[in-house]
This record gives structure tokens, sequence and C-alpha cells, in this order.
């Protein structure tokens, strides 16, 4: 056993192994070197399994040595490295960028309890996303949240306490839907693999408890992942937490429940209940819809800016929830992509807002007039990525938004609505980007406003360019995110690579 | 009679919905959280009704005893985690309630949303 | 030239950027950063005129950038439109820089430095767009362009200006997005290809009404071209300072919606495709509608600059309107027509930023008598007035020539009728400010006592007016260049 | 047929107990009657022959987490609640949820019937396979420690992370509290003169609790327990005796940090055993490569992982009473 | 032999069972506090403890009846003092016992037992309890620490 067949496995230990040492060496500054030594370390390793999944092949490694339907199982194929990718890189940049912020946010004292929520909150989300056992993926997921809930209750406002509770209520019920789901599904089937699972609901001939087990899952995973109606948890989770860990948690977080989503969509439910393709529709298609317009109307008129970009993150994800619905590669390619690159603009934007919170103090968007001339690098950033969220070419909107509406087109007529819809709301997109940009370069600051004079900290710049940059990068040449997207909607559809 | 059989999974569907409204219709925090640890203990019965088998008993082998049946050790596995799960969850919940008392001195939610309202 | 054709095309798209990383360094220096300006302006110009040898030889440079999505690659190909719009474009802008030296100076506004920056990757954008070889870089350094000119256009920043440009880069975007996307997706799906190929690339794969549908979604999605319905940027863009105005109205933007138009209606449908296509009847009728009620409309403005806008719009749809006749004769007038409406507008611009730094006035009817005080200006004024109507001494007679002569070879009545209402009209609403200008006596005493405007301004001017009957006399070799389009 | 009886009457106390928890306005009540929620749903639990699932349930279920929520109680003091909001919605929402399981359930297999899938794929293999591969008589310890040992891993950094959420969340206490001054200290132990009998009754039985504990720790592949329980069952322990003897002593028997390194610590031998198996050129969290013969790694992995489980569900336990009760010392 | 065994622990078992039900039986009928807890007592010890010797009995001799025994000491040793606790609570926070004097007559006449308070809904009660100033009870130390919460001491009666 060689250690390049041990990296599916690695990836996660490394992340449980350092998370005790985090939580037991107290000395100054050294949870915050463990966490990030440990993070960067899973990200070369899940960049590794990347490299190898992109040849197409699935690594299949059983835990504990027993085989697949008795033990547990790691299923990594294109899809599962394309976000673990996704999420230790955020994670990684997060926790280089939030070396500073974080330090007079979370004080001296709940430093060590704090990295080690981060550690494992990374290895939860990637634990769900390599696992192939759909009751790990309950357990993982229970760990990412618990420590998503450590992590923002560490917010320096009392709000963020009220936001951590009705997200621990939402959280909760969500997993436990999630959980009665399996439980269904292991009534009809007896097993929780899910490559078994799909191989066996085929032969199921009592579809009523099937489709209950469908409906309560894909509802489950639907407040997990903040899908429109069910999204009110998000928009307080992402303001009142410290900013370094909504960078994180916006970049990756409500992804990997939609990630769950399409796994136990394609893989279990598609080759058993007859028309699934029609139920993903009617379920997906009108949340996504309703998702686009509200998201970005509330954006609109907030005050906010971080809440502005949380309910710019609904809007997006009911892009991505519009690309599952498609059931077509194109789609599905779309939605896959889409994940990824919201994952990089996101990141970067609420980067950018983190360095002007850190000189304004405040992250209300009337007194950051002026902002324009004295951040221009931090304005630059968010101004790149507000025109990724617009989908501009040379930013990686463009990408996904290209995706998507390929993949409507080919619908026919609904198609045609469809990319109205998609359309028009990015064009709701252009509002509330241009309303921030407006305010930031050409009003005076305020008379009584805090005078802000010098740039973000170096420390804290180069890594939000260096997201905007791979954000650029992964627009223009998209071999990687583009490759790996369409290798995993091809397999999940059963279609020739 | 058959319905008998299936009592235990109404009983499930019941505690369910007594979770579930006890979480949606009490603004009181701690009653809030006692709604959805009732709510996840009724999971642990969906899934523990299943190993039940006629005339099994709990999956220990003794050497001396020959087909003797037993019942499936799968479900239990699961809900031993299960249960640990809900108890972290509670604990986590309770800390956070105990903070918010002391942050807004009051674990009424509508009284908390007031008071964010006004700030 | 020295180095190989490729590298032409790559060196004639960094140059500009690389200028721009010059000025944004010379910020506080103004001399250099002028210096610079020129410098690249020339550089670029000599680079992109570089080609024009290789062009008439019949040679298609090809530089290939790299795979951007499977299937699409970001590449250029020149091909004669594309090098008529990039030399266009590089040739203008040192007359523009040299014309911004000295209305900036001159009206000492504040920030100049974003100017000549914006400016440097606006100009590299409408290259890219001159030279892309398929839609979707075509589309890429379209954005680019949009984006660009956008601080150009706010480039006051009081709240008047911030709100025109809102509707500015609302439209813009909103069009491009909005429309012009599908559009680009849509012929994807149907084509397989985006890239630009003679003959075009839609023969049989559309089905009849679908092609009126994605002829109008191409035709209002590119916004720049400022087709009926989506003109009000153009007018509301007019807050810019005038060397803005001119790199809008006669330089790149408006040029590179009309260019993109004629590549779609060339490369991307093909003429014969589309002649035998009825749907393609209704981009005649819209531009058609375009140039009359923008010239009525254009009667009635007493604002110079916005008189100006809206001749720029009826000027526009003539270019539309000559690619939408789709006869060889009318393709190389819409061509030659973009040639001499850059020259006359960017002259008519020069001259009202003239008037407006020398003396301050921006409505014509506080203009009488402006002659004796500035004759050069009113003069150079005067013959782009003339080319825009289309008298025979100045270049737009030509390419109204050429147009006429491709509707008569169609017998397309309601181009015709439309070209000869329109000739009035521009007559109306420019010969009766001239004979003001020089006959009538002052009755507005302007602010200062003033002579001529700044002599950069007044070279520039009577420069471009020059190139309008340079143009009349040497468009030969410029009509061969654009034939090669037709050749199959 | 005997079972269906003993569940319909404990099912239906079952519910009759939810119903009284949500009806009534005292929360102290509801708690008190939330541990006795756990303690019929226990003795449910061994009806239906899961003997380890019902030991956790009545350990976690009615002792630590009554135990919590009363300390959660004297923290936020709050003895009512204020009267009910609308009660249309939820109650529609919680209906049409339960109309759509009962909908659901009239084609799930009848209770304890053989035939249903669940006891045709996957279970019988484990029975099979356990004495021969792992050879410990509690094939529920088996399949929890090995088979899906990773579940189990997961497990234990849940209740770590219950743990640090908790620490981070109540940690920090304000520094005159701990300072316990002399006054302080005799006010805070001379209480208990009204209880000598409990406090008698108490100390003698904490020994008896902790050695109950290692006996399931160590009993676990014999017969129903394992690191869960056990772990409960010693923090049950020394919760008895610090409730009994007042805070401050409770926390000399287990200082702060002692807890604190021995969830650490079992966390950290849990992750380690799984590295081990991984070095010794074995899958992750593969028991057979621990030594020469298959059987005894499995036994010798499963003997490590419950200590490792043992631990940290101790110590977290410990460590959440002790963050609610210092909390309480204004 | 082995049927006396069976008969012998029927028996016991049989009257364990009947002092449950008399217990719970009593729980109901009692008019107040202390006589119910009585009651609920007799059920704990008695009834437990036959129960549990009916079981040795048929356990034999292997180590069942052990553990039985450890349980009953168990029980023996926790219900009482559970009582205890109980009374002492009730005591403390003031619960008075209905009959005040030995004789059996004054009971049900002389002093009704106090009508148990109507059930006032809870925002009267959370009103009532604002208005009402909150005095320490004589005897009681004024703060007790909290972190006791204990079944008795955390009934706060107003």
């Amino acid at each position: 056993m060689t250690l390049y067949d041990q990296l599916p496995a690695l990836v996660v230990a490394v992340l449980l192994f350092t998370a005790p040492i985090a939580y037991m060496l107290r000395m100054h500054g050294f949870p915050w070197a463990a966490a990030t030594a440990a993070v960067v370390t899973s990200f070369i390793v899940a960049c590794s399994l990347a490299a190898t999944a992109i040849g197409g092949e699935t690594i299949i490694y059983e835990m504990g040595g027993w085989p697949a339907p008795y033990g547990i199982v790691l299923h990594i194929d294109a899809l599962s490295a394309l976000m673990a990718m996704l999420i230790t890189g955020a994670s990684s940049a997060a926790l280089i960028f939030g070396a500073k912020s974080l330090a007079d946010e979370v004080g001296e004292e709940t430093a060590p309890a704090f990295f080690a929520a981060w550690l494992l909150c990374t290895a939860g989300l990637v634990g769900m996303v390599i696992t192939g056992d759909a009751f790990n993926i309950f357990v993982f997921m229970e760990i990412s949240s618990l420590s998503t809930y450590v992590l923002i209750s560490a917010g320096p406002d009392r709000r963020a306490l009220i936001s951590t509770y009705r997200y621990i209520v939402m959280g909760t019920v969500g997993a436990t839907f999630y959980l009665i789901g399996v439980g269904f599904l292991y009534m009809v089937t007896g097993t929780l693999n899910t490559a078994d699972l799909g191989a066996r609901v085929g032969q199921v001939e009592d579809i009523r408890l099937v489709l209950v087990a469908a409906g309560f899952v894909s509802v489950g995973l639907a407040v997990k992942a903040a899908v429109f109606p069910l999204h009110s948890w998000m928009p307080n989770a992402y303001t009142f937490a410290p900013n370094a860990v909504t960078v994180f948690i916006a970049a990756a977080s409500t992804k990997v429940s939609l990630y769950v989503l399409i796994r136990v969509d394609y893989a279990i439910f598609q080759n058993s209940i007859a028309n699934h393709e029609v139920q993903l529709t009617l379920f997906l298609v009108p949340l996504g819809v309703m998702a686009l317009f509200a998201g970005s109307l509330l954006a609109i008129y907030e005050k906010n800016l971080k809440r502005l970009l949380a309910y710019s993150s609904v809007s997006q994800i009911g892009y991505i929830a519009l690309g599952i619905a498609m059931t077509s590669v194109a789609g599905l390619t779309g939605a896959i992509v889409h994940m990824f690159n919201h994952g990089l603009i996101k990141g970067g934007m609420f980067m950018a807002v983190a360095c002007l919170a850190l000189r304004y103090r405040t992250v209300n968007v009337a007194n950051l007039a002026g902002a324009g001339k004295a951040m221009p690098w931090t304005m630059a950033a968010f101004v790149m990525g507000g025109l990724g969220l617009i989908g501009v070419p040379l930013t990686p909107g463009f990408i996904s938004k290209w995706y998507l509406v390929l993949a409507a087109l080919e619908k026919g007529w609904l198609g045609a609505l469809l990319v109205a819809v998609i359309l028009i709301s990015s064009l709701l997109a252009v509002i509330y980007v241009w309303k921030v940009i407006e305010v930031a370069y050409f009003r005076e600051p305020r008379a009584n406003a805090v005078p802000v004079t010098e740039e973000a900290p170096m420390v804290m710049l180069i890594p939000t360019w260096i997201v905007v940059l791979t954000g650029i990068w992964f627009a223009l040449d998209t071999s990687v995110s583009v490759g790996l997207a369409s290798i995993a909607a091809k397999t999940l559809l059963g279609v020739a690579l | 009679m058959a319905v008998l059989g299936l009592y235990n999974y109404f009983v499930f569907a019941v505690l369910l919905m007594i979770g579930l409204y006890c979480l949606l219709a009490r603004t009181n925090i701690i009653k809030s959280i006692i709604g959805l640890s009732m709510f996840q203990s009724a999971v642990f019965l969906l899934y523990i009704s299943m190993d039940k088998v006629d005339g099994g008993t709990a999956p220990i082998i003794q050497e001396g005893v020959e087909n003797q049946i037993f019942a499936n050790p799968l479900p239990q596995v699961l809900i031993l985690t299960a249960i640990v799960v809900g108890i972290s969850t509670t604990a986590l919940a309770l800390a956070v309630a105990v903070r918010i008392r002391e942050a807004y001195g009051t674990i009424e939610e509508d009284k908390i949303q007031e008071m964010d309202r006004k700030q | 030239m020295i180095f190989s054709e490729s590298d032409t095309i790559y060196y004639a798209l960094t140059i500009p950027l690389l200028g721009a990383l010059g000025i944004a360094l010379a910020g506080r220096w103004p001399n250099i950063r002028e210096t610079v300006t020129l410098t690249t302006a020339v550089a670029v110009a000599i680079v992109v005129w570089s080609l024009i040898p290789t062009l008439q030889a019949g040679g298609r440079p090809e530089l290939h950038f790299g795979e951007m999505l499977p299937g699409l690659e970001i590449a250029f190909k020149v091909e004669p439109l594309g090098m008529l719009f990039g030399a266009l474009a590089s040739g203008l802008w040192i007359v523009n820089s040299v014309y911004s030296i000295g209305y900036m100076r001159g009206n000492n506004e504040k920030n100049q430095t974003r100017f000549y920056i914006c400016f440097a990757i606006a100009i590299s954008a409408a290259i890219g767009v001159a030279f892309s070889a398929n839609l979707l870089t075509l589309f890429i350094f379209y954005e680019v362009l949009t984006i660009s000119t956008y601080p150009l256009v706010a480039h006051k920043g009081d709240e008047a200006t911030v709100r025109s440009a809102r509707v500015y880069m609302g439209i813009l975007l909103g069009t491009s997005i909005g429309l012009f996307l599908p559009a680009m997706i849509w012929t994807y799906s149907v084509a397989g290809t985006l890239s630009f190929t003679p003959g075009g690339i839609l023969e049989g794969k559309i089905a009849e009404p679908l092609v009126g549908i994605l002829l109008l979604l191409f035709a209002f999605g590119i916004g720049k071209a400022a087709l009926m319905p989506i003109h009000r940027w153009l007018p509301a863009a007019m807050v810019a300072p005038t060397p803005v105005s001119a790199l809008l109205h006669a330089v790149a933007v408006v040029k590179a919606g009309v260019f993109t138009i004629t590549k779609v209606f060339v490369y991307i449908f093909g003429i014969d495709f589309l002649f035998n296509q009825p749907s393609h009847r209704i981009i005649v009728w819209v531009a058609c509608f375009t140039i009359v009620v923008s010239s009525f409309i254009a009667l009635r403005q007493t604002n110079l600059k916005r008189l100006l806008a809206y001749s720029t719009i009826g000027q526009l749809s003539y270019v539309v309107l000559a690619a939408s006749i789709l006869k060889p004769l009318s393709e190389v007038g819409a061509s030659m027509h973009m040639m001499a409406h850059a020259f006359g507008k960017i002259t008519l611009f020069f001259a009202a930023g003239a008037i407006y730094v020398a003396s301050k006035k921006t409505e014509i009817t506080d203009m009488l008598g402006i002659g004796r005080r500035m004759p050069w200006t009113m003069a150079a004024f005067s013959i782009g007035a003339l080319s825009m109507i289309g008298v025979p001494p100045t270049g737009g007679f030509i390419s109204k020539w050429y147009i006429l002569g491709g509707a008569i070879q169609d017998d397309n009545y309601l181009a015709l009728a439309t070209l000869v209402a329109s000739t009035l009209l521009n007559a109306a609403y420019f010969l009766p400010f001239i004979f003001a200008a020089f006959l009538y006596k002052e009755d507005v005493k302007p602010v200062n006592e003033h002579g001529e405007a700044p002599w950069p301004m007044v070279a520039a001017l009577t420069f471009t007016a020059l190139l309008t009957f340079a143009f009349f006399i040497f468009h030969q070799p410029i009509a061969d260049l654009e034939a090669q389009i037709l050749v199959k | 047929m005997m079972t269906i009886v003993f569940s319909l009457f404990l099912l239906t106390m079952l519910v009759i107990v939810a119903v009284a928890i949500l009806r009534t306005e005292n929360l102290f009540t509801a708690v008190m009657l939330s541990g006795i929620f756990s303690l019929i749903m226990a003795a449910n639990f061994f009806v239906l022959d899961a003997a380890d699932v019902a030991l956790t349930e009545a350990v976690i279920g009615a002792g630590i987490s009554t135990v919590l929520f009363l300390g959660a109680l004297a923290l936020t003091a709050e003895y009512d609640r204020s009267p009910p909001v609308g009660t249309w919605v939820p109650l529609l929402t919680s209906s049409a949820l339960g109309g759509v399981i009962i909908f659901a359930t009239f084609q799930a297999p009848r209770l304890g019937d053989p035939s249903a899938i669940v006891h045709q794929h996957v279970a019988p293999w484990y029975l099979e396979k356990t004495p021969e591969l792992i050879d410990v008589p509690n094939v529920v310890t088996a399949v929890l420690a090995s088979f899906r040992g990773y579940d189990t891993l997961g497990e234990v950094f849940v209740v770590f992370t219950a743990c640090i959420g908790v620490m981070a969340l109540l940690g920090r206490v304000r520094p005159r509290r701990d300072s316990i001054k002399e006054g302080e200290f005799k006010k805070a132990t001379d209480n208990l003169r009204h209880h000598l009998i409990p406090r008698v009754v108490g100390k003698m039985l904490v020994p008896f609790i902790v050695l109950f504990g290692l006996y399931v720790q160590f009993h676990g592949d014999f017969g129903p327990g394992g690191g869960f329980q056990a772990g409960a069952l010693v923090a049950a322990g020394v919760i008895l005796y610090s409730l009994v003897e007042g805070g401050v002593r409770g926390r000399e028997l287990v200082p702060e940090w002692f807890s604190s390194v021995l969830v650490a610590l079992g966390a950290f031998t849990y992750t380690s055993v799984g590295v081990a198996s991984m070095l010794m050129g074995g899958r992750f969290l593969d028991y057979s490569v621990l030594a020469h013969d298959p059987v005894h790694g499995q036994h010798l992995g499963i003997l490590v992982i419950e200590a490792g489980v043992g631990m940290t569900v101790a110590g977290v336990m410990i460590t959440i009473f002790h963050a609610f009760s210092r909390r309480g010392i204004r | 032999m082995h049927l006396l065994l069976d008969i012998l622990s029927a028996m016991l078992l049989l009257s364990g069972a009947f002092f449950v039900f008399v217990g719970g039986f009593g729980v109901m009928r009692m008019p107040e506090f202390y006589t119910r807890m009585h009651a609920a007592s007799l059920t704990d010890t008695g009834g437990a403890a036959l129960i549990l010797f009916g079981l040795m009995l048929q356990g034999g001799f292997t180590l069942i009846p052990l553990k039985l025994a450890a349980i009953f000491l168990f029980l023996f040793l926790t219900s009482p003092t559970a009582s205890y606790a109980l009374a002492n609570a009730a005591l403390l926070s003031g619960v008075k016992p209905a009959c005040r004097n030995e004789t059996g007559k004054a009971f049900p006449g002389e002093q009704p037992a106090k009508p148990k308070p109507k059930r006032k809904s809870a925002s009267k009660a959370v009103k009532a309890r604002k208005s009402a100033p909150v005095k320490p009870p004589a005897g009681k130390p004024a703060k007790r620490p909290a972190k006791k919460p204990t079944k008795k001491t955390a009934r706060k009666k107003s």
C-alpha cells in the first residue's frame, strides 16, 4: 500500500489528526499554524486526487479493509475531487487570509477551540464529499454543521448568538430529515452504500417508500443548502460570523449539500423512480427560479454589505439548482462548474469585504463611501468579484452562465423561458453590484465618518488577489474546472466519456 | 391485526409531529431545544423498530447456543451514533441558549427579535 | 516588417496595455504621461498599419491564444473589415490624444491619469474586437470595451454624470448579456462553432421563422449599434468630456457596434443565405425607422453635442441599412461609410469641444456669429457637416454613392426613399447652424473675449477635416480591400 | 406476540409523555418529563432486542441530557414561558409531515417479520462473519468498532466538536468568579447540611457507578456495552459526586485541564490507531495488520479504540457539566 | 422440589404485583401530597423487593440471581433516599401536611384540603409572579447557589 494509494483516506485523516493537537497545545499562535499546515497539506492531497480523477477513473478505497456493502467505502470520482479541491482551497485561503482579522475577533483564550473547530469543519465537509456511504454522509454532515455553529457563534456581535441558534434549529431539522430519508432507503434496500443503493433501489416494487425517501432527502438537503424558501438562517449566519469564517462557509459549505443532492438524485433515485427527471424538474425549477429573483431583489434593497452578498449567494444557489434540474449533460456540467466558480467569486468578494471591515470598522454600504480612493486594490478585487456575479467574460461566472444557457436552449420553449429567467436575474445582479460601486467610487466620504487613508494590510491583500487571479485563470483556461465537471456529469448520467 | 405491526411507525410519525410542532409553535428557546431532542429521538424509534426479528434476541453470540435467531445489528450501530449526535447538538444548543440569556437577558425568541429590530 | 504577422497582432493588442501601465506609473508627471500616451498611440498605429500590405495581397494573419472552452478558443484573424476598423481606431487615437491633451489642459479637468489609462484599454479592446477570429473573442473584448469606457463616461463624478453613466452601463451591459449572449450561445448550439467563416456558418442549420428572431436578438443585442429602441445610452453619454464623446462616437464604441453587426451578417449568417430568408426584411425596416426618427429628433435639439449624438444614431443606421441590403456594393458601402462617418463625426466633435473650451457655450442658439471668432474651427465644422450630408468633395459622398448603388441593384425602394429623405433632413439640421455661425452678428456675449481654441485642438481639427477630403480622393484602394470580403 | 403487547403499552406511554411535555408550561416539569421520555424510550429499545442502544439511551438520554438541561435551566433561571404563538402554521406543517410518513409506512415491512429486506442483505453477513473474522461475541460492538469503524471515528469527532463548542461558548469565565475566596467556599459547601442523607448515599454510590462504567467498558465485547456507554457512566458518577459535594469539590476531583486532555487524548488515540494501521501497510482503520494474527489485531484494535471512545465521551460529558456549573457561581 | 420453587416464586410475584397495584391506586386516591408520596414509596420498596425475590427463585443457580440481588441492594438504598429527598424538598418549600392533629376525624371535616389552585393561564401566572415581591422564605439562606440543580432546590415557590 504505497502512500499514493492511501491518499483518499489521508485527505480527511490529516485534518482529524491535527484537530486534537491544535486543541491541546495552546502556545501563542500554534493553533492557527497547525490548522493552516493541516489544511494546506489536505489541499495538496486533494489536488493530486483531482489529477487522478481527471483521467476519468473512479478511486474506490475500502475503509478498514472491508468490502463494499459491508464496510464503508470512499468513492472519489471527478465530482468529489473537484469539490474536495474547492473546500480545502477555500479553507486554506480563508485561514491564511484570516490570520490578522481573526486575531482581533477571536480572543487568545478561545483560539485553540476555534481553530480545532475550523479543522473539523473542513474535515466534515471533505468527509461528506469523498465518502460513498449514505449514513457516513450524515455523520460528517453533523461534524461540519456542529463546527460551523461553533465558528459562527465566535462572532463579536451579540446577534451572532441568536443567528447561531436559528441555524442550529434549521440545520438539525434538515439533517434529521436526511436521516429519515436514509432510514426509509435502508428499509427498502437493506444497504447503506450509495453505489449498492443505486443498484438495489431499482428492484423495489412498493415505490411509495422510495418516493417519500426522495422527498425527505431532498427537503433536508434543501434546508442545509439554503435553497430559497428554506434559506432564512443563511443571511444572518453569514453577516454576524467573523469575517474569515464567512469567507470559508460562503465559498464551500452550502455547495456541499448541493453536491450530496446531486449524488443522491443521480446515483440513487435516477435509475429507480420511473420519471425521476420530471419530479426533479418540478421540485427544483420553481425553487431555483424563486431563488434567482428573490435573492437578487432582496440584495438590491439591502444596506449591510455582507447580508447583500449572502442574498446574492441565495440567488446564485438558484442557478445551481436550475442546472441540476435540467438533468442533461450540459445542465449538470453548468451546475457543477458554477459550484466551483461561485466558490471562487464569493470567496474573493468576502475577503475584500473583510479588508473593508478591518479598516472601516463597519460593513454598512452607506458609510463605505469613498472606499474606491482610500482602498483602491480592495475595491478593485470587489469589482472583479461583482463582474463575476454578473457573468461578464474573463470572469468565472461567464463560463457557468455559458453552460447553463446552453443547457436551457436544449429544452425547447421551456428552455427559452429559462434562458430569459437566467439573464434577467443576472441583470438584477448588475443593479446591486453597481449600487455598491457607485457608493464606493463616486460618493465623497461623509464628514463624520472615520477618515480611512491606508490600504488593507499586505497579508490580507495578497490572498485576496490570489483568489481573484485564480478566478480569472479559471475563466480563461477551463480545462481543469470544466474538464472535471463534464466527466462528472457524464459519469452521473451514464453517458460514455 | 396487520396494523398492529405498523404501530411503531405510527408512533414515530406522531412523535415527529409533536417534536416539530413544539419546535415551531413555542418561542421559548429551552422548550424548542427539548422539542428538537424529541424530534431526533423519534428517528431512533424508526431505525430500531426495523431491527426486531420475531423470536430473536440481542445479537450477542454465546458459544454454546446453536441456531439462535438474532436481531439485526446494523440499525443499532447507526442509532448508537445518532444518540451521541443528538446529545452533542443538545449540549451545544444549551450552551448557546445560556450565552443568549446572558447577552439578551431573556430566552423568548419574540422578545429577542424586538431587541434586534430596535438595535 | 521585422516580426511575423501573428506577433504583430500580439503586439497590437499588448502595446496599448503597456502604454496604460506606463501612463499609470507616470501619473504624477503630466508631461511624461502625455509623451507616453503619444508614443504608444504612434507605435500602435505603425504596428496595425504595417498589416495593410499583407491584407491587400490577400493574406489573413492569425494568432491562436488557447482554448477557453472545449471547442472554442481565443483566436485572432485579420480580414479586410477588421483591418479597416483596426486601422481607423489606432489612427484616430493619435489625433484624439493630441486633441485631448489640449482639451484636458485647457479645461484643467481632474484625475486625467484615469482618463488616459481607460482610453488606452478601450483602444486595445477596440483592436481586439477588430481582429477577433470568432464571436466569443469578439464578445470578450466587446465587454471589456463597455467596462473600460464606463469610468470615462462617469469622468466628472457628480450626481448627474453618475446617473447618466448608470443609464449608459445599464443599457449596454443589459443588451449585451441579455440579448447578445443568448444569441451567441444559440448560434453555437445550432452551428457547433462560432468562428467567422466567409459564406456564413448558419447555412441550412436554422429554420425560417427562427432566423428572424436570431437576427433581431443580434441586432438589438449589440447595443453599441444604437438601433432605435436601444439608442438612449448615446445621448446619455453626452455628459462625458468631448474627447470621450469623440472616442465614443467616431473612434471606437459605436464603430465596434456597427462593425460587429456587419461581421455577423457577413460571416455568421452569410450574405446569400440571409438574402433568401424573407425574415431579414425586419432589419431593413428597423434601420430605416431609426434613420428617419433620429433625424427628426436631431432637428429639435438645441444642445450641440446632443444634436451630434442623434445625427450619429442616424449615420450608424446608415451602415446597418447598407449591411442589411445584402448586395456586394452595399457591403462595401457599409465599410466605406464607417470610415467616412468616423472622419466627419470626429471633426464635428472636435469643433464642438473647441467651442466649449474657448467660449464655454454649448447651446446652438447662443453660438450666432461664432464663425468670426473661431474661423478655423467653424470651417472644419462645416466640412464635417458637408461630409455628413454627403456633398461631393467630402468622403460622405463616396459611401452614400456605394450604398445607393447597392440599393438600386437590389431595387430596394424603401432604402432608396429613406436615404434621400435623410440626406435632406441632415442638411436641414446642419446648414442653418453653419449659416448662423458665419453670417449673423454675435448676440450672446461669451464669458471672456476669446479667439481660437488652444493650438493642439485646432491642429487636430484641421487634420481630420483634411482627412475627409483625402478619403474622397484616395478611396479606391480601400474599396478594393473591402471588395475582398465578397469574393468567396 | 408478547413484544407487541409490551411495545403497544410502552409506545402509548411515550406519546402521552410527549404530549405532556408539549403542553406543560413549567420548564422544570418539561425537563423532568423529557428524562422520563428517554427512560421509556430505553425500555422500548430493550423490548425491541436492542440492548446496547437501550443502555446508551438510558445513560445519555435519561441521565446526562437531563442534568445538562437542568444546568442550563439553573443558569437561564426561566421557569415559565410566554403564551404560544399562532398555532395554525406549525400544526399544518407537522400534521402534513406526519400524514406523509403514515401514508408511506403502510407499505413498510411489519414489525419483526423475518422476511423483511433489511434482514436479507447485509445483516446476515455480519452475524455470520463476526465469529470468524473478529471473534467477538457482541456483534454490535464488532460492527461499531471494526466493520463501520469510520462511522464511529466520525462519531468521536462529533462529541469532540460539541466539547470544543461548549468550551468556546462558556469557556471564558469572568476572572473574579474563579478565585473562590474562603467565605465563598464555605457558603458553597455548607448548604449541604440540609441534605445529609442524599449526600451520604450519593457519596456511597459514586464508586459503584464508576466501577460499573469500567465493567461496561471492558465487558463491551462480551455483553451489551462499549465506549460510549462506559464514558457516559463514568461521567455520570463524577457528575453525581460534584452534584452532591458541590462544584468546587467536584472540580478538585476531576480538574478542568485533566478532562480537556482526556477528550483530546481519546480522539487522538482513535485517529492514531487508524494512522498506525496505515503505516503498517493496511488501509485506514484496518486492525488486522496491527498484530501478527488478523483476529488478534482486531481484538487489539477494538480494545484501543473503545478505550479512546470511552475517554473522549467521559471527558466531554465532565467538561460540559463543569462548564455549566462553573458558569453558575455569580 | 422444582414445583415448590415455582409455587413460591409465583406467590411472591403475585404479592409483589398486588403491592404495586395498591401503591398505584393509593397515589390516585390519596388527597394531598404527603399521603400520596407515602403510597408511591410503597411500590418502590415493597413491590420491587417482592418481585425481585420471586425472579431470583426462578433463576436457579446461575449468575442471574446474583445480579438480581445487586439490583435489589441498589434499589434498597436509593428508593428510600429518593422518597426522603422528595419529602424534604416539599417541606422546605413550604407544602404544609393537611392534617395537623393526630385524630383521624379531623382529617376530612375540620380543615378541608386546600383547594388545588385553579390553573391560572401562564400569562397571569407570570404577571402575578412579577408583581409579587420575591421575599426569601424565612430560615433558608437567601441566595441558594443555583448550581445544585437537584429536584428540590430548583423548585422556587412564589
